[in-house]
């Protein structure tokens, strides 16, 4: 019988969302092999309630190139959360 | 040549490397950790970074920049870590022919690194307070 | 700080100069004998100034900047006398809380002077020969 | 009897010009305590062949200050020939 959760997608978090969430990085398991990053998003607001406060806007990069339409992703791929920026 | 360093960033040579016989002009910028921000006195920032992302955007930069003008070198370099008030953060260096390319090949680097690098700061103020600087959407 | 001067222009010493630690941005510009002309191989160049003229032409340019962008230093530095291939013969340096001005100022300043200074120089040749370049009408 | 020239003109030369004239001084004597730079420039033209070729451009900068109206100077006054520049 297969698990309920077979895989477990790592995203990566920086800046003020990795010490809010004290981790840099962010497990989410997930059932089918792949997953929309609006799925990713929920999933995000529902378990980090920090993520789901208006002041904190971010965006996605997949293997570090910024995705702003609804991609699917897999396991495979290096997910990151990028909030607003701020080098220089 | 394109980076992002722990260490302290030496200007000179950076000077030197953007040395070449045949370019007449060199344009330099740097970024220094300022000793405040609007409201309070900044004893030092933390800068934090998604290293292989922001490597690989400012390939990107240097790539445009070798596109868009006739320039003979280009630097960038982004450090990270902490860095006390008065050190160099960023520094972009251009050298080529004529001073307007350079002016222009620099000025479009240091913007484009700022806007377009995931790199984030953390200002450690004098009185022990510390604060994440509101930044603005990647633009990549 | 502006000056004319027959000595080495030392970069390092400058940048020290315009460090500053309520300034976030710095801006240099320098200017260096390229080993060529459009036609032939250089070996050095031969610069002459009308040297107070320069000076007091080099303070106007410098209150312009004060007047018209929010900086914190300004040094401009002229070279004369003979100098060789890859030597420094003239400067620009700005710092500013921000780099929008330290570009526009930098840059508004070796313009000027550029269009300004009465300066002259002389091409020395690889082949022996050696030629004043021909320059363009003082604008001040 | 006053002299037919009393007063010397001195001005200050760089560059082409002064390497062609071999001399960093132009001296032109006067008549009169003041003299225009027209005259002055008509005589420099009759005297120093080398400014009446097309070729050689030049202004006048008086007491450091470029003039291009046909003011009147003395000698008193600090003289120069400013020919096209090329500083940088």
């Amino acid at each position: 019988m297969k698990s309920c959760h077979d895989t477990t997608l790592k995203i990566k978090v920086f800046g003020i969302v990795r010490e809010k969430l004290k981790s840099d990085t962010l497990n989410i398991p997930i059932n089918n092999n792949s997953v929309s990053l609006e799925e990713i998003k929920k999933y995000l607001k529902e378990f980090y309630p920090y993520l789901s406060k208006n002041e904190i806007n971010f965006v996605f990069a997949i293997n570090k190139v910024i995705r702003n339409e609804n991609v699917n992703v897999t396991s495979s791929d290096e997910i990151a959360l990028i909030p607003p920026i701020s080098g220089g | 040549m394109i980076s992002i360093t722990k260490d302290i960033i030496d200007q000179l040579k950076i000077l030197e490397q953007l040395k070449d016989n045949s370019s007449g002009a060199v344009v330099f910028f740097t970024g220094i950790v300022r000793d405040h921000n609007s409201k309070e006195k900044v004893e030092g920032i933390f800068y934090e970074a998604y290293e292989e992302m922001v490597e690989e955007i400012l390939k990107k930069i240097e790539k445009e920049i070798s596109g868009n003008w006739n320039i003979k070198k280009f630097i960038a370099i982004h450090r990270i870590g902490y860095l006390k008030v008065g050190e160099i953060s960023v520094i972009v260096g251009v050298s080529s022919e004529h001073r307007k390319e350079a002016f222009e090949a620099c000025s479009y680097g240091i913007d484009n690194i700022k806007k377009r690098c995931p790199i984030w700061k953390k200002e450690e103020m004098e009185s022990g307070d510390s604060e994440w600087v509101q930044g603005v959407m990647i633009n990549e």
